[in-house]
């Protein structure tokens, strides 16, 4: 019997501080990841003078950066100038408020649920909340009253609103076989079915994917901050904590849309192969391990495809979305719910 | 404890609310205006409408605001609109609504329905989905053909008229 | 539980603010702006009864609601920009041809 | 940071050590190509020499947000103003290396045109001589640059900002 404080006051904090610290964390590794394989794969060594092989040299980085003085510019918007980092920070990590990181389990008579919050329109809360960092990109961007970082802004939101299309649309087909949009069930309907989304719907995971490197500004598609025309983007007049907000923000997005990738095609915490027996003994690892190992093959993908892939140019980048991915998505919704009901 | 998540929702709606109308920079409007957005949707979520939450987050935050965001980027002028009419009597400004909040409140107090406990289940999202498609399917298709005679029409409205040549 | 006064007390609260908007800001924008909140005081409400009377019919409405206020963001915006290119402001006061 | 002041209490020493590790071992470069040293520079970056061993790999174009100014070429007069307001327009603290016999003395172009020596215009931590300085050179300046940062006391910049 636990006494109801632990369950009804501790539990949540702790779930609280958790989702902070998890995507902090994955963060951290995922840059540490990042600058390593890009290395790896351009014929260098990488970061590896910190701590062992480099793992702490994310840390140096943002001791560093809080170290840094803060600059705000004199004719910038001090007041919005100051928020929208927060705001990039606060929406991505709101939406990992709803994302399951395994299934609940019992201890003693006490059901933990690896989720803070659990809603039956899960899935749409986590694609708005991951919406919604747009406003601290623009504000960002339009306070800092400079050229490049306001070019910056209205690359990103044009890219981002456009990139939503696909996503919805491809997220739709995923709902119609689940028949719920409650993350949690969904992963649930995958064990059901014995089978991923992800090999049911091939065309839906690979919209889904492209438009999920759209959204979180990587590259190839990384116009909002390419260097090369713009500076630094919608960030370029940031520096120190600020800036690292930014930063962490864009990486905590990645992370969040390789949970949603892994959660929607890849059966979130399942082991692989979960309709089949001969496989069953996989199930003996929890089941958060086999989620974290599916979203560090995401996170990786992510780097590879950085590493591989020139830049786009913007209105390729955008004939992209409008002329190939949109109509692909519509189609193969119509197609996909077609097959339903025939078979 | 869900009437006081309410109540702070409701505050934050309310303060926000009061910014959006009186900061004189459009941009901070527009700020103030997506937090009360948001500040609703958790309004929403308390009444345990959480379609109606999620979709008040996606279209309108993600949607609505960051058009305005972009209309007054686009217009985006360094001329600060003078504001407060005179042509109009103050104390009438302060009246109407006033006398319209006062009449519109005690229509809406005095015939309150009762509560009505009725099937507990009432409010999930299965049943709102099921009387959108039924009850509710004419209306739907009529919104949708509005939606799109919108989006042809906003494209005419404001096209360029290219028409007359470079200028 | 949240009682209904509380829930027609903020729906009255944003749709006054909205009309006071309305009314007194003269930038056509927070204008538009101001009518989201009129729009978000009648969402409030219709939620609020919608729960009390354990019925989806409130978030059905409001639903309804949320698309009109994208047709009429939509159209306002069209019209704001295509005055915007002849009048290079948008201050309603300057929006006065039809005054004799 | 010149004469060396009475050593610090126990934790603002901690502290000390803490903050010049984080800043040695980040210092994120601008990405500041003038002329021919430039070339090598990128040199420093690729594959063979590879920067990013010391986590440096980072080059950011904006000013903001780097630590490290590598002067590398020639700054010529015209240039000057630039190269000055690149440095002010970076975000304390700051670090400046004179990569090269150019930025460092104005190397083989005495001339009118040609900036003698780029510490008349903003001050610099490492001077590295060379026309152009190999990768190796580059790497042995930013090495020793770091072994100045870690004699840093960061703690007193900002616990007496106005001292500096």
């Amino acid at each position: 019997m636990m006494s109801p404080w632990l369950a009804d006051g501790l539990i949540p904090l702790a779930k609280i501080l958790a989702v902070i610290l998890y995507p902090m964390l994955m963060v951290i590794v995922m840059i540490w990841l990042e600058r390593r394989v890009v290395a790896w794969i351009q014929g260098r060594v990488g970061p590896n003078r910190v701590g062992y092989q480099g793992i702490l040299q994310p840390f140096a980085d943002a001791v560093k950066l809080f170290f840094k003085e803060d600059i705000v510019q004199r004719r910038a918007d001090r007041f919005l100038f100051n928020i929208s980092p927060v705001l990039v920070m606060f929406s991505t990590l709101l939406a990992f408020c709803f994302l399951p990181l395994g299934e609940s389990f019992r201890i003693g008579d006490y059901t933990l649920n690896l989720w803070v919050a659990r809603s039956p329109v899960g899935l749409l809360l986590v694609l708005g909340l991951s919406s919604i960092s747009v406003f601290g990109v623009i504000f960002g961007g339009w306070a800092s009253n400079s050229k490049y970082p306001l070019l910056g802004a209205l690359r990103s939101v044009v890219q981002v609103l456009s990139y939503e299309i696909p996503v919805g649309l491809t997220v739709l087909t995923v709902v119609f076989l689940a028949r719920s949009m409650d993350l949690v069930r969904i992963v649930e309907r995958q064990q059901e079915s014995g089978v991923w989304y992800g090999f049911l719907l091939p065309v839906s995971f690979l919209v889904f994917w492209i438009s999920a490197i759209a959204e979180t500004n990587r590259a190839p598609f990384d116009l909002p901050e390419a260097e090369s025309e713009l500076v630094a983007g919608y960030h370029t007049e940031y520096s120190g904590m600020k800036f690292a907000f930014f930063y962490m923000a864009e990486y905590a997005h990645m992370v969040l849309a390789s949970s949603l990738v892994v959660i929607l095609f890849f059966g979130g915490w399942l082991p692989p192969f979960p309709g089949l027996k001969a496989f069953a003994f996989l199930g003996a690892i929890p089941g958060f391990i086999w989620y974290l190992v599916k979203i560090m093959f995401f996170l990786y993908l992510y780097v590879w495809i950085r590493a591989t892939f020139p830049r786009y140019r913007f209105d390729s980048l955008i004939r992209l979305v409008w002329k190939w991915l949109i109509p692909l998505s519509l189609v193969n919704f119509l197609v996909v719910v077609g097959l339903r009901y025939l078979l | 404890m869900t009437f006081a998540i309410f109540l702070l929702f409701a505050l934050m709606a309310v303060f926000s609310a009061v910014m959006v109308i009186t900061r004189t920079n459009a941009m901070h409007s527009v700020l103030y205006l997506a937090f009360t957005v948001l500040s609703v949707a958790g309004v929403f979520f308390t009444l345990q409408a959480e379609y109606l939450g999620a979709v008040q987050i996606l279209v309108y935050g993600g949607g609505i605001v960051v058009l305005y965001i972009f209309v007054i980027i686009i217009v985006n002028l360094d001329e600060v609109v003078a504001e407060r009419r005179k042509l109009v009597p103050k104390i009438f400004i302060f009246a109407w609504p006033s006398l319209l909040a006062l009449q519109v409140g005690t229509v809406v107090f005095l015939n309150r329905p009762a509560a009505r406990p009725g099937p507990e289940g009432g409010l999930e999202f299965r049943a709102l989905a099921e009387m959108l498609f039924t009850s509710y399917a004419l209306p739907f298709e009529i919104a949708a053909v509005l939606l799109l005679a919108v989006l042809i029409g906003a494209v005419f409205v404001a096209r360029r008229r290219l028409s007359r040549g470079p200028d | 539980m949240v009682p209904i006064d509380a829930v027609f007390a903020l729906g009255i609260a944003l749709f006054v603010l909205g009309l006071f908007g309305v009314l007194f800001r003269k930038n056509l924008v927070v204008m538009l702006m101001s009518l989201e909140l009129v729009l978000n005081g009648l969402n409030v409400i219709l939620a609020g009864l919608g729960f009390h009377l354990r019925s989806p019919r409130g978030s059905i409405f409001a639903i309804f609601v949320i698309l009109m206020a994208v047709a009429e963001a939509a159209v306002g915006f069209a019209l704001i920009l295509s005055y915007f290119r002849q009048k290079k402001t948008y201050d309603i006061d300057k929006l006065n041809e039809l005054k004799g | 940071m010149n004469s060396p002041s009475p050593a610090p209490p126990f934790l603002l020493a901690k502290a000390d050590a803490f903050i010049t590790w984080a800043q040695k071992n980040s210092l994120w470069p601008f990405g500041s190509g003038l002329a021919c040293c430039a070339i090598e520079m990128i040199a420093t970056a690729a594959a063979r020499y590879d920067i990013s061993r010391f986590g440096m790999e980072l080059f950011r174009a904006s000013p903001r947000q780097a630590d490290l100014f590598i002067v590398a070429g020639t700054v010529t007069n015209k240039m000057a103003p630039v190269v000055r307001r690149l440095w002010e327009q970076m975000a304390d603290p700051k670090w400046v290396v004179a990569m090269g016999n150019c930025a460092v003395s104005g190397g083989p172009f005495p001339t009118y045109a040609v900036l003698q020596g780029v510490d008349k215009v903003i001050p610099v931590d490492v001077y590295i001589s060379g026309c152009p300085p190999t990768p190796q050179g580059l790497l042995h300046g930013l090495i020793t640059l770091q072994k100045k940062i870690a004699r840093g006391r960061p703690t007193q910049e900002i616990l007496n900002p106005d001292a500096r």
